[in-house]
């Protein structure tokens, strides 16, 4: 992975590697070098198999991490690819030229984080929602348990507890401890 | 198409383009006006069909009724895995006049096998509206009393029969076949008693059901009757 | 031969005898394919209670009049086609309203049911009924193909155009029969009838996984009702001029019973281990093999 | 790009954003939704299809009826609580989702497993893909109208659903496999009872070999239609016996053992015609060969032994900052669970790679293409579908 690392180094800029396992390391580029990047893996390193492209809203320091992971089949090795993003507004060039398969999870990106990939095909048709007026639903400031209270008649009568309340009352019934 | 600042999900979805309504050129460069929400469907709300024969001839048509459930194959969630083990050797469902039927038509007895979200629930009152009267309706799994373990998702609804009328609730994650089969006797029994009047109950209050339904589907496409 | 009335009330008996025979076979037939799959099936009576709760649904959408008079025009042909084939050989009251040359009316008959079916599930306005009623069409008029020439071959064979006659041809002794003095004949014939019962691997008109359920998608409650008695009927209609023709008739109501149910059998257990034909495929396979035995049958004449 | 295009030579070509205008007044195309009330379709999804005469012009796939936005779900849940959520992503092979999702919290939280614990995963992980191939075989068959098939294998699978409940106490969900270990050892006599139901299934799959795979009209139906270009593989991200059927011996069991698989010893099974009776027939082998290994299991796995290690207490459980990813063999392909953890007691974000996904979308949309209508059901059962790993 190191080795990887270097060789990836002398002909990109790269950000931290954070090595997972033997076999799994994460990578942070710049939106730039991306595309030259992934070309580079699938026809020089051959890391041709593009195993899932999702996203993770750190809303704490308002950024949006794409993540690209690849898949080396001969030397069994993931390379996973960190792109930071703002999250307002977010706009990412797609990649449905490199693997057709990605304009399925670009759709999904679109509706579920609300990421643009101009080009896409069909990116703005709906994926899995339909009609859908709120905000993305997989972003963090999106309230699920707010919304279905809102938006759904409920059947009374359900109790929900907070697990560990319960279970302090059902240990330490004079409350103590 | 999606507005992300609009965070009043009470909103109207624009409707889409190809059910607006617009003027054809046909083949043979004739020109007429299509209107995709109230083509091919009838204009009227759905009638009540009471039971109008005398009481002996009721009791032997729902007797038969009862004993020959019609299920639409329509498997809207987890449930859908354990009708095939009904249909075939270890439960026979055939034994108790218990048949799938694959188009709405012909079909009686909608099984909601499991959590609707919002997109299923579109077709499933579709499928239901297309059904004959009368027709039943069973809940499976307990997604559908109340939400189950969905209870917070936002795309799934938490109360089947503010939407439809339902017969019979089935609970459990997922039922088993064997709740399944005694779902069927129950649901016989409801209906040789003559109780199982849904499809007049939906009619008499289908202001109240569409109002629900509309209200959790934003971009209602269909036209209100369809069938 | 001068008409009788008393024939009426007797045809309207066979038409009665026939439509419970049905009934019964249809469901024991379906009992011994679900035993293949080793499941108990259906009860026997089960085709009752479906006919009656069809029959008693209370709504019921109107596609237009050809929609309705699709089911009555099926209807018809499977009960014409019973009524004008003698059903019992030998008794006069059994053998409804024969005629010397009643064999180009049944010819006319057997097909008569699937254009009014066309006409209506065209008019129902749904695409895959109208992709069902395509494809029933071109593959009931390949499978009509070699079925034509196996008639008119016993025609040509025993010298006329009446089924009375052409049974009283074969009887005395099973080895009279066209069966055994024509087989080619028999063999496209029994092609064909596998075609025309609808079965795998010939179901594509029906076809669940792919058109569900073909033509009768939109049919429901009293439509469907209807086509549930012409199913019951124009199969034994069909087998019975098969029977007269190739099988020696049948002399009495249990020989008639025994034979319409082992040729029932027939095409069941081919529709048990088969999958289905796609529609061109079925026509190819009529044409590759039905047509040719049948033109040796004619020229065995 | 244009490798990747089917032949359009005839119908009017697609435009770059994907769509495709067909003129449908012209009254030379008929458009047909398939599904999703549809009984040939897979599972709960449609296919939206503009056929010409009986040939298939364009197929849109349309996904999200089952969607209930577990991934969400999972961001407001403890991580034991999302546990017994996680089988219910894929319906009718759940164990993958328990097995994957427990080793990437296990990773993320430096938890070592027992070993005896491992070889009842993987005895698990082995029968639910017995189950799953099994369903697939009636299936394939059910959509050619050869439906015996189907009740003879449903039957075993009952069959083997009842080893299921005899172990985890369920039929469907089993809820068996949670971050630490599993729940329970097997019990009294288990291994003679599940001996003779795989000697059930393999009689069976003799039946079956010869209704089905030995059947003229199946192979007329199923022989060169549906065929897979190698080239689309790795472009189009196809994995397990799809692509097995092409010749590629992907199989995450060989390529990245996980569990004891380093400690069986079998061959991934490969065929080279690529098309629907090869993927039947490799997916009829597979299932053998998880027979094998399930009796290679019984007869290694050590009777005595842990099968749980002690977790911190649940209540409080928090795991430090961290991504990682695995994947598992299933019987639609490799089936991969990423787990990104921000120090808190529940999981950041949690995104499950369904091998459906890139299967039934991006990949079917191409297939349909000059497909006959009768063969798209055909074609959709061979692919091995299961919506609800697409939406989840």
């Amino acid at each position: 992975m190191q080795n990887l690392f270097n060789r990836l180094k002398a002909h990109f800029p790269l950000g931290e590697i954070t090595e997972q396992r033997e076999n799994l390391a994460f990578i942070t580029v710049e939106r730039a070098q991306l595309r030259a990047l992934l070309l580079h893996m699938r026809d020089i390193e051959g890391y041709t198999h593009l195993v899932l492209l999702t996203a993770v809203d750190w809303i704490e320091d308002g950024q949006l991490q794409l993540t690209y992971l690849l898949n080396n089949r001969a030397e069994a090795r993931d390379v996973g690819l960190r792109v930071l993003l703002g999250r307002d507004g977010t706009v990412m060039d797609s990649i449905h030229d490199i693997w057709p398969t990605a304009e399925t999870y670009q759709r999904e990106l679109r509706e579920m984080f609300g990421i643009d990939f101009p080009g896409s095909p069909r990116v703005n048709d709906d994926f899995a929602l339909e009609g859908w007026v709120d905000i993305p639903p997989y972003r963090r400031d999106f309230d699920t348990l707010a919304f279905s209270e809102k938006n759904f008649t409920h059947r009374d009568g359900r109790e929900t507890r907070d697990p560990r309340q319960h279970m302090k009352q059902k240990l330490y019934p004079d409350g103590g401890a | 198409m999606k507005d992300e600042t609009n965070n009043d999900a009470n909103t109207k979805v624009p409707m889409r383009d190809e059910l607006k309504k617009r003027v054809i050129k046909g083949p043979d460069g004739f020109e007429f006006e299509v209107d995709p929400l109230r083509d091919y469907y009838c204009e009227e709300a759905p009638k009540e069909h009471p039971p109008i024969y005398v009481k002996i001839v009721e009791d032997f048509f729902n007797w038969a009724r009862s004993e020959s459930l019609w299920i639409l194959g329509f498997g809207t969630g987890c449930g859908a895995i354990e009708m095939r083990p009904l249909m075939t050797p270890r439960f026979d469902a055939y034994r108790y006049g218990i048949q799938w039927r694959p188009t709405p038509r012909q079909a009686n007895l909608l099984i909601i096998s499991g959590y609707l979200s919002v997109k299923t629930l579109k077709r499933a009152i579709r499928a239901y509206e297309q059904m004959q009267s009368p027709k039943y309706v069973m809940g499976l799994g307990s997604c559908t009393i109340n939400g189950g373990m969905y209870f917070d998702s936002y795309n799934t609804i938490k109360r089947l029969d503010e939407y439809m009328p339902v017969d019979l609730y089935i609970a459990g994650c997922m039922p088993r076949p064997e709740a399944l089969l005694k779902g069927f006797e129950d649901l016989k029994k409801i209906i040789r008693s003559g109780k199982a009047e849904g499809a007049n109950h939906y009619a008499e209050h289908f202001e109240r059901y569409k109002e629900n339904q509309k209200k959790v589907i934003l971009d209602w496409d269909m036209p209100d009757y369809n069938w | 031969m001068e008409f009788e009335w008393i024939k009426i009330p007797y045809a309207l008996l066979t038409l009665f005898i026939v439509l419970n025979y049905g009934l019964l076979m249809t469901a024991v037939i379906r009992k011994m394919g679900a035993r293949a799959g080793r499941r108990y099936g259906i009860r026997f009576y089960q085709n009752y209670i479906d006919l009656i709760k069809n029959y008693s649904m209370r709504s019921k959408i109107m596609h237009g009049y050809m929609f309705y008079l699709g089911p009555v025009l099926r209807l018809t042909g499977g009960i014409g086609l019973l009524l004008f084939v003698p059903t019992i050989f030998g008794s006069e009251m059994w053998s409804n309203f024969s005629f010397s040359g009643d064999l180009i009316l049944a010819l006319y008959f057997v097909f008569f049911g699937t254009l009014g079916m066309a006409l209506g599930a065209g008019e129902s306005g749904h695409p895959f009924a109208a992709i069902g009623v395509s494809r029933g069409l071109s593959q009931v008029t390949a499978a009509e193909l070699p079925f034509a020439i196996a008639v008119f071959t016993v025609a040509l064979q025993y010298q006329t155009l009446s089924f009375t006659e052409i049974v009283a041809a074969q009887q005395g002794g099973f080895l009279n029969w066209t069966l055994f003095t024509n087989p080619f004949a028999v063999v496209a014939a029994m092609i064909a009838f596998l075609g025309m019962m609808m079965r795998s691997p010939f179901d594509v008109v029906l076809a669940p996984q792919e058109i569900p359920i073909g033509p009768p998608t939109e049919y429901h409650s009293a439509y469907l009702a209807l086509m549930q008695t012409n199913r019951n009927i124009l199969p034994i209609a069909k087998i019975v001029v098969y029977m007269n023709l190739f099988f020696g008739g049948a002399g009495s109501w249990p020989e008639f019973m025994l034979k319409a149910f082992l040729l029932y059998l027939f095409s069941a257990l081919v529709g048990v281990v088969f999958p289905r034909f796609r529609v061109e495929q079925s026509i190819r396979f009529f044409l590759i093999w039905g047509l040719p035995v049948a033109i040796i049958g004619l020229l065995w004449v | 790009m244009a490798l990747f295009e089917p032949d359009r030579s005839q119908y009017p070509d697609k435009n770059p954003d994907g769509t495709c205008d067909i003129d449908l007044t012209s009254g030379k195309y008929l458009k047909v939704w398939q599904g999703p009330n549809h009984p040939g379709i897979t599972g709960n999804m449609s296919v939206e299809l503009t056929v010409c005469g009986d040939e298939v012009v364009e197929g849109i796939t349309h996904v999200g009826y089952l969607h209930r936005g577990f991934e969400k779900l999972m961001e407001r849940r403890s991580f034991i609580q999302c546990f017994p959520i996680v089988c219910r992503i894929c319906v009718p092979e759940p164990d993958f989702n328990e097995y994957l999702y427990a080793a990437t919290v296990e990773e993320l939280a430096g938890i070592k497993v027992p070993e005896r614990a491992e070889w009842i995963r993987t005895l698990i992980l082995e029968m639910g893909r017995i189950n799953s191939y099994l369903m697939y075989l009636g299936g394939q068959a059910g959509a050619f109208g050869l439906g015996i098939v189907g009740q003879w294998t449903t039957y075993v699978r009952d069959l083997m659903l009842d080893r299921f409940e005899e172990l985890t106490g369920a039929r469907i969900y089993h809820m068996f496999i949670l971050p630490g270990g599993v729940r329970d050892g097997l019990p009294e006599g288990f291994k003679e009872r599940l001996e003779e139901t795989l000697q059930e299934v393999e009689r069976t799959l003799k039946d079956v070999h010869e209704v089905m795979f030995q059947n003229a009209v199946f192979k007329k139906r199923t022989i060169g239609v549906g065929y897979i270009d190698p080239a689309l593989f790795e472009p189009f991200g196809v994995t397990g016996p799809n692509a097995r059927a092409g010749g590629v011996a992907k199989d995450v069991r060989k390529d990245q053992p996980y569990l004891v698989y380093d400690q069986l010893e079998f061959e991934p099974v490969t065929d080279t015609a690529s098309d629907m009776f090869a993927r039947s027939d490799v997916r009829r082998r597979d299932l053998l060969l998880s027979v094998d290994l399930v009796r290679q299991i019984l007869r290694k796995m050590p009777d005595e032994g842990p099968i749980m290690t002690k977790l911190p207490n649940v209540l409080h459980w928090k795991i430090p900052r961290g991504e990682t990813y695995l994947r598992g063999e299933c019987s639609r392909g490799e089936y991969g669970y990423y787990l990104v953890t921000d120090g808190s007691g529940k999981p950041r974000r949690v995104n499950v790679r369904g091998p459906s996904y890139t299967h039934a979308m991006a990949l079917l949309e191409r297939l349909i293409v000059n497909v006959n209508i009768s063969d798209v059901a055909g074609l959709m059962v061979s692919l091995h579908t299961y919506p609800p790993e697409i939406e989840r």
